[in-house]
């Protein structure tokens, strides 16, 4: 009774969908969410209750798209929306007038208890094989050894910015990150919040959506940036005022993310607020996402990945080396060993 | 006024400042957005919907730091607001060193921040915790010397004192430098805005990124807590607290801290936020010296 | 009412001083410490020492942030995801412990104490603030310069970015193999970093622009007579990983 | 809540601090020790203040001190173990024996 | 002692409050649903490690120019009193304190190193 009491005011609430965006979405999808008063696009799986799939996402990224699938806590449903993907139990809509209707019925549903929330599609196992051992049976091998919980702990390498030997995180990034290009996988080495390491993954998905509101979100405005997803209709002379009144241009540091032609993510931030059709013709033939990420921390990776529309992104990742193959993957293992000894040294472990 | 009254007003207080806080927020985000109506409602039903779901806990998460970082943010706000008079001579934590005892909240709310994206073993939070300690220690120095000017006419640290040297003209018009950089710090503390290195949209939703269910709408409990805590003792230590003529003290005091959540909200909304490094530059080279400049003409006006 | 709120925080303060050195995670190490800090502001108010409890709480807050982040910064295993002990002559200093704590504890139950207590009422601060400024001025005025060779010291030890330029920045990375060629790429001159080194001016000329230029030719100055002692000291356990070359920052 | 009990506590806090400065290998564990210890000092201030000193403001003076020597020693103690991850990657005291460079 | 009692009942309440929060929803946690927020991405390690602080030094410098605060707060009370005593007093010892943010800042220790 009580749950039912709390479900019942629950489906009032607007409903949490996460985006994952597939190739050859509808066009203008995501001005079209926007205006949809009945959903709100969140920014992480955890806070969803509606996983919405848009266009097909290829096969190549298809394990992401189950681990993202079951990051959604319970209860919940997937939806594919002009999708030729496959995911069990997921309901498909093709048309755009229904699908506002169709995930707010869906949610309700699920609230009610007549839909089944969606089971997961991993197998319920540790990432990697571990069996503790320590008194309390967590741990591994030694103070670094070992995959404690499951994964093995993180290994040093000389920093970038001021060489202390610390440790660093190496992980795939996206394709479903909200501040990420949809398609866009980065392997991404991090050593505190600053990037050491790049290399591309998959590129992003060829689009010709318009991404300056997400450029307005990254620099902490998200009513600006959805004013501006919403489109013409409150008016631009306003927008632009609000826009000016918020110093966002002024957020940007001067020179960020500069091509060769010297255009740097205040130049092409002011050509996404301003609404012209043509293209800003960027000479991008030898710049690489390492030239522009190695170096610079989160946010302002961030806002020069998203500056970029998404042609010459795909041009830049082209410049990018790919990350190593399974010949180099056995030089990794070397890697952690090495690592590993060399930690188990200095530390007189 | 008794303590248990006092509690019990300052619990309605709070209680009441949530709720409205979270309208508040919604509306000024749609005025933003452009999108039409009032949510009224909205804020109940979206909470309702948080506890709903299933709260998931990441791969050995620290789950006491976890559990500590939410409530002990929710307690900090409430300390935060008990200090804050009612009426002369009662406030819930009527201490002679209230101005300290706030200050200690604020820093307890970096520590608590921290925890919580700590707490998930998760890369996107730790890095939000990371960042959030960069801007919100510094940021710190700037309340504690503006509410130091504060302090100055009342000659006490008591913000019961401070409230009474009030009487004549307003601090917010006696130090005009204070309130301006007090609202930036409680853009920090609150996790909003320019300053919510935190919880930002480049990080998912940074140390928020892995709540989810009961510990999501807490987390925003808490965020709105400290957001009414703030508010009342802005109010109380730059627009004079509960004084005011006709209506009773506790009245003029939520007028006055439903004036500064609005400011704080709209700031929130309207101020774009700057990477993280140059935000650090800017608080120890720009800010830092401006409140050196508002305690100096502070400490002028009092002497003269 | 007072002797059980005494008794607790009591309690509280010695469990979590002494838990500080027995859980594997640093974090919970440092903010165990903090919770002892705190528990003794507790008790410190209970003694109407308003100033320095309240005091206490806000600067050790602070204090164990801080410290928090080092500890997580340098300790291996931070989080205590594998049980550890780095302890040494641990018998000896457990003796030292209980010897220090009897010793101590005697000589207070042996000592007759004096009984003066604070008068009731007693506007503890403004004795505090008079004080400060009168016979104590010298006091003051010098923990004031004491803690400006602090800052300095600290920021000359733990600073590496010194106006002469980065003291190991711009070595190359080390040769694939002992003595061969530099792994990775050369630094481009300029490129796509040049305005990054603006990133917070670097003294008191504020000269954003440019900046970024000066250090990187700076630091390829001292390139090669850095690049053997880098070498030698820095074994990089990922030699032939190091594809990207130390750039200007 | 007598003196006699403040001091005992005291002496509790700064022998767990000195078992903990003794015994960590790690320099900045040993710091924690230290912290521990003043903490114990810090207490034994305040009583003294409170009940023997008829609340005469040195005794405040005196426990802000030993604050502020805290505050120093975490600051120069962090920029040393800076100082010697740089040379030697690692944080024991072991290490510092051997800086010799 | 009033002030001891009022924060503890908050802090008693609010994570009474908290512990309700966690007595709901007690579906058991799969593997799967662990994974940290990646985007879809499966990390190779723990993202528990020594954090790479880019800020560090300039909380050294921040611990020790905050002891100030300490000085200041006893100092605000009698300002009035004092008079321009205060004001020069306090001034000097401000002014000695800048002296090291300025030296941090030659340094560039506000930046992100």
């Amino acid at each position: 009774m009580g749950m039912n009491w709390l479900a019942h005011l629950a489906a009032r609430a607007e409903v949490p969908v996460f985006l994952a965006e597939g190739e050859a979405a509808p066009a203008e999808y995501a001005h079209l969410l926007a205006r949809m008063p009945a959903l709100r696009m969140v920014d992480t799986p955890r806070a969803a209750a509606i996983l919405l799939v848009v266009g097909t996402v290829p096969k190549a990224l298809l394990p992401q798209l189950h681990r993202l699938h079951d990051q959604l806590p319970h209860p919940r449903a997937t939806i594919l929306w002009q999708s030729r993907n496959d995911l069990s139990g997921a309901k498909r809509i093709d048309s755009a007038e229904d699908i506002g209707t169709a995930i707010k019925t869906l949610h309700s549903d699920l609230l009610a208890g007549n839909v089944e929330s969606e089971p997961d599609i991993l197998p319920d196992a540790p990432p990697n094989e571990w069996r503790g051992v320590g008194p309390h049976g967590q741990g591994g091998k030694g103070m670094m050894g070992g995959t404690p919980y499951g994964r093995p702990m993180a290994m040093t390498a000389a920093d970038l910015r001021d060489g202390l030997e610390l440790d660093t995180y190496t992980a795939d990034f996206g394709p479903f990150l909200p501040m990420f290009p949809p398609g866009l996988v980065l392997k991404l080495t991090l050593q505190g919040d600053v990037i050491q390491t790049v290399a591309v993954t998959h590129p992003p998905f060829e689009t010709t959506e318009d991404r300056g509101w997400v450029l307005l979100d990254l620099l902490g405005l998200p009513a600006l940036a959805q004013r501006k997803l919403r489109g013409d209709a409150t008016g631009k002379g306003s927008f632009d005022r609000l826009a000016r009144l918020t110093a966002a241009r002024a957020a940007i540091p001067d020179g960020l993310g500069r091509t060769h032609d010297g255009s740097d993510v205040r130049a092409r931030f002011d050509h996404l607020m301003s609404r012209r059709d043509s293209a800003l013709n960027l000479h991008l033939h030898h710049t690489g996402l390492d030239d522009l990420l190695v170096g610079l921390e989160w946010h302002e990776a961030m806002l020069v990945l998203n500056s970029f529309d998404t042609a010459s992104l795909r041009t830049i990742c082209g410049n990018t080396p790919e990350p190593e193959t399974d010949d180099d993957a056995d030089g990794e293992d070397d890697k952690k060993e090495g690592g590993m000894d060399h930690g188990a040294h200095a530390g007189h472990m | 006024m008794s303590f248990p009254v006092a509690f019990l007003i300052m619990l309605v207080f709070l209680l009441f400042g949530i709720a409205l806080a979270a309208i508040l927020d919604g509306v000024i985000y749609r005025r933003i957005a452009g999108r039409p109506g009032i949510p009224v409602l909205m804020p109940f039903y979206r909470a309702a919907a948080h506890l709903s779901r299933q709260r998931i806990e990441t791969e050995a998460p620290d789950r006491l730091n976890w559990f500590l970082a939410i409530g002990g943010y929710i307690a900090v706000g409430a300390v935060g607001l008990a200090v804050v008079p009612l009426g002369p001579e009662s406030a819930v934590i009527g201490i002679k060193t209230s101005v300290v005892l706030w200050g200690a909240c604020e820093a307890l709310v970096v520590v608590l921040v921290f925890l919580h994206g700590w707490s998930p073993n998760s890369p996107l939070a730790l890095i939000g915790a990371y960042r959030y300690v960069a801007i919100g220690l510094p940021i710190m120095l700037l309340s504690m010397f503006v509410l130091i000017a504060a302090a100055l006419p009342a000659q006490s640290l008591d913000l019961r004192e401070i409230v009474i040297s009030q009487e004549d003209i307003w601090n917010v018009i006696r130090q005009p430098l204070g309130l301006p950089l007090f609202l930036l710090l409680g853009l920090s503390l609150t996790l909003r805005g320019p300053f919510d290195y935190a919880d930002s949209t480049d990080l998912a939703g940074g140390t928020a990124a892995e709540d989810s269910g009961a510990y999501r709408a807490g987390w925003q409990v808490a965020r709105l807590t400290m957001l009414v805590g703030f508010s009342a003792v802005a109010a109380t230590a730059f627009l004079g607290g509960y004084l005011g003529p006709v209506l009773p003290g506790p009245v003029w005091l939520a007028l006055k801290t439903l004036v500064v959540m609005v400011l704080v909200i709209g700031l929130s909304h309207l101020l774009a936020r700057m990477p993280v490094a140059r935000m650090l530059g800017l608080i120890w080279k720009v800010l830092l010296p401006i409140a050196f400049v508002d305690l100096l003409l502070a400490g002028l006006v009092a002497l003269a | 009412m007072t002797d059980i709120a005494f008794y607790t925080l009591s309690a509280l303060a010695i469990w979590s001083g002494w838990r500080v050195f027995r859980v594997d995670s640093m974090i919970r190490a440092t903010f165990a410490l903090m919770v002892s800090f705190i528990s003794v502001a507790g008790i410190a108010l209970l003694m109407s020492a308003d100033y320095i409890g309240v005091a206490t709480v806000f600067m050790m807050a602070v204090e164990m942030m801080v410290m928090a982040l080092f500890m997580v910064m340098f300790m291996m295993n931070p989080a205590g995801l594998n049980p550890m002990q780095m302890v040494h002559q641990y018998r000896f200093s457990i003796g030292a412990g209980i010897v220090a704590f009897i010793g101590l504890s005697v000589a207070v139950l042996a000592t007759n104490l004096p009984h003066n207590p604070l008068p009731a009422g007693r506007d503890t601060m403004r004795d505090l603030g008079i004080e400060l400024l009168g016979a104590s001025m010298l006091i003051f005025e010098t923990a004031g310069v004491t803690l400006l060779a602090t800052m300095l010291g600290a920021v000359a030890l733990s600073s590496r970015n010194g106006r002469f330029g980065n003291s190991e920045e711009g070595a190359l990375p080390p040769g694939l193999h002992p003595g061969g060629t530099p792994a990775g790429r050369k630094v481009e001159k300029g490129g796509g970093h040049g305005g990054h080194g603006g990133h917070g001016g670097h003294g008191g000329h504020g000269g954003h622009g440019d900046h970024g230029m000066k250090e990187s030719d700076k630091a390829g100055d001292k390139g090669d007579t850095d690049a053997g002692h880098m070498h030698h000291h820095a074994p990089a356990p990922d030699e032939d990983h190091q594809h990207t070359p130390k750039k200007e920052h | 809540m007598t003196l006699t009990a403040i001091l005992i506590v005291a002496s509790a806090l700064f022998g767990i601090g000195l078992f903990g400065a003794l015994s960590q290998k790690s320099f900045v564990m040993l710091m924690m020790g230290l912290e521990l210890m003043l903490n114990g000092t810090l207490l034994a201030a305040v009583g003294f203040w409170s009940f023997t000193l008829a609340g005469a403001p040195e005794g405040q003076l005196l426990a802000i001190l030993i604050m502020a020597v805290m505050a120093v020693e975490l600051a120069i103690g962090f920029a040393l173990v800076v100082a010697v991850y740089r040379k030697r990657q690692a944080d024991v005291i072991e290490a510092l024996g051997t800086m010799k460079q | 002692m009033p002030t001891l009692i009022a924060i503890i009942l908050i802090f008693v309440l609010s994570l009474g409050f908290t512990v309700a929060l966690r007595a709901g929803a007690t579906a058991s946690v799969t593997y799967p649903q662990k994974r940290p927020i990646l985007g879809g991405g499966d990390p190779e390690t723990h993202a528990w490690q020594r954090f790479h602080v880019r800020y560090y030094t300039m909380t050294l410098l921040f611990v020790a120019f905050e002891m100030e605060m300490m000085f200041m707060y006893p100092w605000a009370v009698v300002f009035v009193e004092e008079g321009p005593k205060a004001l020069a007093e306090m001034g000097m010892f401000l002014t000695i304190l800048s002296v090291g943010i300025l030296y941090g800042w030659r340094e560039g220790i506000f930046r992100w190193e």
